[in-house]
């Protein structure tokens, strides 16, 4: 039922029945803690809980996802409290957690842990970090092809490290066609705001003054503001390229549907499973996985179809990083 | 002076207003200064600024400190969601207004029947708007609901069907676009004119329009009718008002519902403005809203002013960071012209009395604001780029500049935030 | 009266048995009064006797405990205001009623609008305030603020409120207290003209000779209950006094002169303008530019054992020339204590070099009503022995010479930890006192030392006064009560529009002569 | 004082009758969610199964209304002269970035260490809460407008900071943006010791039981003695009681405004502290935000004195603490926030009530003893 291209996923039971006490001796027990919005925010999280319910289906998996306070003050807490539960392993969501995780595994060093977003910093700790800035490059590619006005736009929810990569990425791709393109870029919030995720209103400000520009194509790593970014392609006539699932099968308003020239995936479902699958495998931490172009932990959606005509540079130039003739930047 | 002055007096500086903007535009080429789109931007951001403080508006001129409309704005929005998404626009309208009164409500049960402090029972029903509408998302969007299917989760509603119409004045600023032909010339006056009017009349959202028109609305009911009358003089001496059989109670509880109301508003427009609940969407607005309010010294026009500013300020800043640093040149230009009068003033045979004494002082101005004007053009001249963190602020340091510079003859209303019990005069 | 009722003609209002209890206290018990149609009747009785809850009671304000009010003969229970005003019945409270910000026609027209259309009908809301203003001889004009009237236009408008509704029974709750006697006299015009109307008036007052000039009947209320009904024809106010305290009415005599040749406080040329200050104004060319000035050229001297009382209308200019000694509130020229200059001075170290005051309200500038009553006693005295030591407050040698202050000055309370607003406005007043008097100053501010104290209280505060004057304390003496003023002075000015017009002799002046100047009927001569 | 005791009982009675309600009140909503209000209250008072689950949920516990109760202080101080400062928010977050950086920049014995950081954190706290309150004295800015315009322009300030010049290393592959890691010197020792007396295995968490209570309570007793004691506490009460009287009592309250507002800000600037030197030994852009106006609850909870205070920020973080637990009992942890509102509203109502009654019952007291309660009996 959830967003995300989680695949696979059929009719979902309450997710927590069956949680806790009867938890059978020596099963898999995976204990999750999101970001802040948690469970239900129908973007990042919810891919991180697409993961973890496809352990439950397909590893039968005993599964308990926490999220935490509105001000993200307990995300210590939440993991001790896992770990105090006996679950094992335990997967933190954003790379908020990374300080967290680092000293929660050092308490706990027979329990695995595996946080998202942020490099390995423990001996019994993953890292699953994920390549936005190629996926962004591909979008960035898309993006300089298929405008005609030579005239593309970025819009950043919060102005931090994370968004930052999806910038550099995508200027890159851009300045990899048409080195003169211009490119507008606008973040909505300062760090440590996390508003600029929640504010389609000034996404869609910021957005239509790159479309009144000249603009015709604006990709956006800004969570629910996104939809304004939609809106105001969607008013311009012109279109928005979406970001970490699909966004054109996501987003259910059938007029901004259209507008959604391709979304850059990045398959936090995929790498959450991965990790569970690796854990009953008997892998152990100290290590990061990076999801990357060349195991399509990030990409491009193709739903609609209107990035079809390009395939073949877009295949290039994925071509081109997995072998490692481009190596894209991460930061701006 | 007379009131046909102060009018006067209001045009002149909105003119002047304009003319120094066109003239900083035509200097900078920052054509956002006075575009068609800063000023549609300025107006969508206002107007949720504007409802908000219109609820602190009502409530304060009854006497209610009204630190609680965040919380009443955040439960418009979430009902506004809930209820657009299955019966559409109209609905998620009156949904809103009804969750914002509820807020209202509980504000007036706690302040008027208990007579609890005002601030106390705002700050709680601030904790309690985003508790209760995560709980209500939690309990009416959870996986498996016809709800979740339609795309809610817990931080946000399905979108509202049927989404309000806007439409543009025809001619001017739409088919032949008059107005965005000029605007497109980059002419100087003329185009910064057209801008302006082409910006608050294409695509107007209709609940803009109310909005807008709710501010009259408010001046002619509080100061043109009886129901008006009995309000403020609620806010201003409640002993009085009873003693002359106005029952002080039910005009502070309508008020107080009502003030919740337009809060609600406030949150049914975001809804709209995104198309859907969002959690988290009103961002401090109901405290801005409240700033706006004291700023504009609990009056509509003052409002509309105050949020106005907020408002342009936050749209110039979200479109262009370059016009931000015409700021710089802007105040220069102010300083320019208050050096200038002052000179004339100081240079003027028939000076008044009070001035001929205090040369000190106002030598000591003078020298300041010939300074600030050096070093503002100089910054215009050196910073092509500020960083971020000090676009985004534009809109704040702007309204604490003019409360600075604007003289501070503000009034609140007399009994504000006193506690009003029947039968025991203070 | 009219004519048409022949043979039964009811009483205008009969109160029966009723009775009022507020937790602790019975404020009424088993009062019964009637009051005849067409006639001024009077109610008095000391402080606190109950006379203003009566009236509440009447006017629906509060709800009897027991007892029946009949007006015009039909019984009647009054949920609100508006059902006592539904009967034709209006009230004047004691404290004005007046919305500040609001208009004069406002404030009027509050509660019984004229509507047109949905709108406030202001046109004819206009026209008939003037009508009735014309009528009644009650000049206002409608478009002004509250805020800007005198305490004569404030009590006209109150007047003008319950005419507005049509009111045939008014009640007045000490109407004259803030009022000169000339406009005291004005007041009775415009009663006796509504008499005339065939309107009854309810009419409570302290000051019993004002009582006995307008009265057709009295009734004296003593500690809740009804104690006698009298013919004014008949009675002394001396009687009167004695039936409602049961002792004699004090005078605030002052007996031989103290007043030596020392200077105490001198005044210099204090001005004050109305627009805020500007230091090193200069205030003759503002003068010429016709700038309104709160204070114009105020000079004068008190001398040790020297109480020098001010007379004047109030908002002539009396609190901005105790905030200017105070140094509440910045003002050109002069001020000096012994010599000493203090114009520079905050208000801390002008209180510490032995400056007292009693304000002028009591409530707004002399307590912290929720606060106990020995805190009370370090207010104004916090850097001085004994509220202090070191950077600490000393609970225990205030709480005693709060105790000291509560023996000395008789002032009613359980016990020094007690909230000050739990006392009676009387024992609030000697508590203001004795503190003031407390830390021996050498000059005190006293104004209004008395308003609204009863009798007993009032006799007690003047003995201070005068004891402390015997001993070198100097005094400014602020107060609208003229007997006070004459009485106690030794010498006496008048101040008018900001300026002190004219210098007279306690001795030998009279209320009326004293009113004539205050209000400017009679020119000042500057006798010295 | 049987008086003041009487109000104290009431007051209790009143707090503890609001609480039930609240209870009864949060329970429709559990109940409306589909869980068991019983299993959710159950989760309140289950810290966990082991003895370190125990030890880390009562650290959790505590480590959460250490800043809570500093939160409370510095918006009571304003509040008891009528100065609503909500701009407690803003001035804590400037003054840690500013000292966790300040504290990174050089390394000295602990004490002296941990005392420069507390000392530059008060001092960025006060000198950002004058800025509001000299535009109050010179030019009559409403506080409220100016606080809350402040706040934000802090969040920009720390946030160009701690990404620009205030920026420290990070580890590969960590995308949060910090200031430079604190010395070992700047951690607060912690409290862990007192575990053992209590035969609890001493908590895992995160520093475990953070040292800055201790520095908490002290400054609670300071601010106690500070307002009920002192010269200036008396001036700080007066002024709120009533401005014009303290005016004639030879107070200025320019002068007020100023000292009441920067100590506020002081008090505020120690709130990012307990989990800076506690736990993550830098300012980082995860950095706990939202305690400013958390404290106004708190503050108004508490009704402005120290040990009301105290316990409403024990409540709070009592409630909190419960996010998780509440959610391994499948119940949404709204919950707490919706209880923290009612509780807050409904202690006031109850607290409104008991004050009316209780100041009848001194009322009547006060008359029995002057003999006033019978009336004379006169003219029989
Ligand atoms: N609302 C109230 N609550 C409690 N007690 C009250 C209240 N109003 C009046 N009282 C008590 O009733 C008594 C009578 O008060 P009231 O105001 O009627 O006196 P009064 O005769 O008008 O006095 P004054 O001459 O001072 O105006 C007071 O002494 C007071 O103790
Ligand atoms: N609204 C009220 N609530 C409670 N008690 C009241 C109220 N009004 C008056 N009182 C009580 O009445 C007494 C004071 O009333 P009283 O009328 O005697 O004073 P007063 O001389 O009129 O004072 P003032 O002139 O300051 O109004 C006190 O005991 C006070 O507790
Ligand atoms: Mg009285
Ligand atoms: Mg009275």
């Amino acid at each position: 039922a959830c967003g995300g291209s989680g695949g696979g996923t059929t009719a979902s039971e309450a997710p927590s029945a069956g949680a806790g006490s009867e938890a059978p001796k020596g099963g898999l027990k995976v204990g999750l803690a999101f970001d802040v919005g948690g469970r239900g925010d129908k973007s990042f999280n919810d891919a991180a809980y697409a993961g973890l319910e496809k352990a439950k289906t397909d590893l039968n998996a005993d599964i308990k996802e926490l999220s935490p306070a509105a001000d993200g003050s307990n995300r210590g807490d939440l993991l001790r409290q896992l770990a105090d539960a006996g679950y094992n392993p335990i997967i933190g969501v954003g790379f908020a957690y990374g300080d967290d995780i680092k000293k929660t595994a050092a308490e706990y060093p027979d329990i695995q842990f595996a946080v998202v977003d942020s490099a390995s910093n423990g001996p019994n700790v993953t890292g699953l970090l994920f390549a936005e800035e190629q996926g962004s490059y591909l979008a960035g590619v898309a993006a300089a092809t298929k405008s005609k006005t030579n005239h593309v736009g970025f819009v950043g929810g919060v102005e931090n490290d994370l968004i930052k990569k999806f910038e550099a990425g995508f200027v890159a791709g851009v300045k990899s066609v048409k080195p003169d393109d211009k490119i507008d870029i606008k973040y909505l919030t300062p760090d440590g705001d996390f508003s600029g995720f929640k504010a389609p209103d000034k996404g869609k400000v910021a957005a239509e003054k790159m479309y009144q520009d000249g603009a015709d194509i604006v990709y956006h790593a800004s969570g629910d503001s996104g939809l304004g970014v939609f809106q105001a392609a969607a008013a311009a006539k012109k279109k928005a390229i979406g970001v970490d699932s699909d966004q054109r099968q996501t987003v259910k308003e059938t007029d901004l549907q259209p507008v959604i020239m391709t979304s850059m995936l990045k398959r936090v479902d995929v790498g959450v499973f991965e990790f569970i699958k690796a854990f009953q495998g008997g892998a152990k931490g100290g290590t990061n996985i990076t999801y990357d172009l060349k195991v399509d932990g990030v990409g491009l959606s193709t739903t609609g179809g209107e990035i079809d005509d390009i395939k073949d540079k877009l295949d290039a130039a994925k071509k081109d990083i997995v072998d490692g003739k481009i190596t894209v930047p991460s930061k701006p | 002076m007379t009131r046909l002055g102060k009018y006067h007096v209001a045009l002149l500086g909105v003119a002047a207003l304009i003319l120094l903007m066109s003239l900083v535009r035509v200097v900078s080429g920052q054509n956002d200064i006075t575009s068609s789109g800063t000023f549609a931007a300025a107006l969508l951001l206002a107007v949720p600024i504007g409802l908000a403080g219109l609820g602190g508006l009502w409530a304060e001129r009854a006497g209610v400190v009204n630190i609680g409309l965040e919380g009443m704005m955040v439960l418009g929005t979430w009902f506004a969601g809930w209820a657009g998404y299955q019966w559409g626009a109209v609905a998620a309208l009156l949904a809103g207004l009804l969750g914002g009164a509820l807020g209202g409500l509980i504000h007036a049960v706690a302040t008027v029947t208990f007579g609890v402090d005002h601030i106390i029972s705002g700050v709680a029903i601030n904790l309690l708007g985003p508790g209760i509408t995560r709980f209500l998302s939690e309990v009416f969007y959870k996986d498996g609901t016809a709800a979740a299917d339609a795309g809610a989760g817990f931080t946000g509603s399905p979108a509202i069907t049927s989404p309000a119409p806007s439409p543009s004045l025809p001619l001017l600023s739409d088919g032949p676009d008059l107005l965005g032909k000029l605007e497109g010339t980059h002419w100087f006056l003329l185009s910064d004119l057209a801008g302006i009017l082409r910006g608050l009349t294409h695509e107007v959202n209709v609940l803009v329009i109310l909005a807008v028109l709710l501010l009259p609305l408010t001046y002619f009911v509080l100061w043109r009718t009886a129901f008006g009358l009995r309000l403020r003089s609620a806010g201003e001496n409640p002993w009085a008002a009873e003693s002359l059989g106005v029952n002080v109670y039910r005009i502070k509880y309508i008020a107080v519902v009502i003030s919740g109301a337009f809060a609600g508003l406030g949150g049914v427009f975001l809804v709209f403005v995104s198309t859907k609940y969002v959690e988290g969407q009103t961002q401090g607005r109901g405290f801005i809203g409240l700033a706006a309010m004291i700023f504009g010294n609990w009056r509509p026009g003052g409002l509309a002013i105050g949020s106005s500013l907020f408002g342009y300020a936050s749209g110039l800043q979200l479109r262009s960071t370059g016009a931000i640093t015409s700021f710089f040149l802007f105040g220069a230009v102010l300083l320019l012209a208050y050096l200038i009068i002052r000179v004339r003033r100081m240079l003027s045979p028939e000076r008044p009395a009070e001035l001929a004494a205090r040369s000190a002082r106002e030598y000591t101005l003078m020298a300041a604001a010939a300074a600030g004007t050096v070093v503002l053009f100089w910054l215009w001249l050196t910073v092509d780029q500020l960083p971020n963190e000090f676009v985004f602020i534009t809109p704040h340091v702007l309204t604490l500049l003019v409360l600075l510079v604007a003289s501070q003859r503000l009034r609140m209303p007399k009994a504000d935030g006193v506690r009003y019990r029947r039968g025991e005069q203070h | 009266m009219s004519a048409d009722t022949l043979a039964t003609v009811k009483p205008a209002v009969e109160l029966e048995g009723i009775t009022k209890r507020f937790p602790g206290v019975i404020a009424n018990h088993d009062i019964r009064i009637t009051v005849q149609q067409g006639t001024v009747h009077a109610i008095v009785g000391e402080n606190g006797a109950g006379k203003s809850t009566l009236m509440k009671i009447l006017y629906g304000m509060q709800k009897p405990d027991e007892g029946t009010i009949r007006v015009n003969g039909e019984e009647v229970s009054f949920r609100t205001p508006s059902d006592a005003i539904d009967v034709g019945i209006g009230m004047v409270h004691q404290h004005f009623m007046l919305a500040d910000n609001l208009t004069v026609l406002e404030n009027i027209v509050l509660g019984a609008e004229p509507k047109k259309g949905g709108r406030l009908d202001t046109a004819s809301a206009r026209k008939r305030i003037t009508e009735l203003a014309e009528n009644h001889g009650l000049r206002v004009d409608p478009d002004r603020l509250v805020e800007d009237l005198g305490v004569g236009d404030r009590q006209r408008v109150e007047i003008l409120k319950v005419l507005y509704r049509g009111a045939r029974i008014l009640i007045l709750d000490e109407p004259t207290a803030v009022l000169v006697p000339q406009e005291v006299e004005e007041l009775f015009q415009n009663l006796r003209e509504l008499k005339a109307d065939g309107l009854t008036v309810i009419f409570i007052s302290h000051k019993l000779d004002e009582v006995l000039g307008i009265a057709d009947a009295i009734t004296v209320i003593r500690r809740g209950t009804t104690v006698a009904s009298v013919d004014p024809g008949e009675v002394t106010a001396r009687q009167l006094a004695e039936l409602m305290v049961g002792s004699e009415l004090p005078t605030p005599e002052t007996r031989e002169s103290t007043v030596t040749d020392v200077v105490t406080l001198r005044v210099a040329q204090v001005t004050m303008e109305a627009d805020g200050y500007h230091a090193a104004a200069d205030l003759a060319k503002l003068r010429e530019e016709g700038k309104r000035l709160l204070l114009d050229d105020v000079s004068f001297e008190i001398h040790r054992g020297e109480i020098l009382g001010i007379a004047g209308v109030e908002g002539n200019g009396q609190s901005e020339l105790i905030e200017a000694i105070m140094g509440i509130r910045p003002a050109h020229g002069g001020i000096e204590l012994d010599g000493q200059d203090i114009s520079e001075w905050s208000t801390l170290r002008r209180r510490e070099s032995g400056i007292g005051y009693i304000p002028e309200d009591r409530h707004r500038q002399g307590l912290l009503l929720e606060a106990s009553l020995w805190e009370n006693r370090v207010l104004g005295h916090q850097t001085r022995k004994p509220a202090r030591s070191g950077i600490w407050i000393d609970r225990r040698a205030s709480k005693a010479d709060t105790e000291r202050i509560i023996k000395e000055y008789d002032v009613r309370t359980p016990s020094v930890d007690t909230l000050a607003l739990a006392l009676s406005g009387g024992n609030q007043q000697k508590l203001i006192v004795g503190r003031e008097m407390s830390g021996e100053p050498r000059f005190l501010i006293a104004a209004h030392p008395t308003r609204g104290v009863d009798v007993g209280a009032q006799a007690a505060i003047w003995d201070h006064l005068r004891n402390a004057r015997a001993a070198g304390l100097a005094v400014l003496l602020i107060s609208a009560d003229l007997d006070e003023l004459i009485g106690l002075s030794d010498t006496l000015r008048v101040i008018y529009r900001g300026r002190l017009v004219a210098a007279l002799d306690p001795s030998d002046i009279t209320p009326e002569r004293l009113g004539g100047y205050m209000t400017g009927a009679i020119a000042g001569d500057e006798e010295t | 004082m049987p008086a003041g005791l009487n109000r104290a009982l009431f007051t209790v009675a009143g707090a503890v009758i609001a609480i039930v309600l609240a209870i009864a009140i949060s329970s429709v909503a559990i109940i409306a969610a589909g869980a068991s209000p019983l299993d959710a209250f159950a989760a309140f008072f289950d810290f966990g199964a082991t003895p370190r689950a125990v030890s880390n949920g009562i650290a959790t516990f505590l480590n959460r209304a250490v800043p809570l109760f500093i939160a409370g202080l510095a918006v009571a101080v304003g509040f008891r002269m009528n100065l609503f400062n909500i701009g407690v928010e803003g001035q804590y977050r400037l003054a840690a970035i500013v000292a966790a950086y300040v504290g990174s920049t050089f390394q000295a014995p602990a004490p002296i260490q941990i005392a420069v950081i507390i000392v530059v954190a008060a001092a960025v706290g006060g000198l950002y809460a004058l800025i509001p309150a000299v535009m109050k004295v010179t030019r009559g800015v409403n506080e409220v407008i100016a606080t809350i315009m402040l706040n934000y322009i802090a969040i920009n300030l720390t946030s160009y900071l701690v990404r620009g010049p205030f920026a420290g290393q990070r580890a590969a592959g960590q995308l949060t943006t910090t200031t430079p890691q604190l010395p070992e010197s700047a951690m607060f020792p912690n409290l862990n010791f007192l575990f053992d007396g209590f035969g609890l295995l001493p908590p895992t968490r995160g520093g475990g039981l953070w040292g800055f209570l201790i520095v908490a309570i002290v400054l609670g007793v300071v601010v106690w003695v500070l307002l009920e004691r002192t010269r200036f506490g008396f001036n700080v009460k007066a002024s709120g009681l009533n401005g014009p009287a303290a005016l004639a009592s030879g107070v200025n309250p320019k002068t007020m405004v100023i000292a009441a507002m920067v100590l506020s800000g002081a008090i505020a600037g120690l709130i990012g502290l307990p989990e800076i030197l506690g736990d993550k030994g830098a300012f980082n852009s995860n950095f706990t935000a939202g305690l400013g106006f958390l404290g106004i609850a708190v503050a108004l909870l508490g009704r402005n004195k120290p040990v009301g205070i105290a316990i409403a920020a024990l409540l709070f973080a009592f409630l909190d603490r419960a996010q998780g637990a509440l959610q391994i009992a499948n119940v949404p942890p709204s919950v707490i926030t919706i209880m923290q509102g009612v509780i807050v509203l409904l202690v006031v109502v109850a607290n409104e009530v008991t004050n009316r009654l209780a100041l009848r019952l001194e009322e009547r007291r006060a008359a029995q003893e002057l003999g006033r309660n019978t009336p004379v009996e006169v003219a029989a």
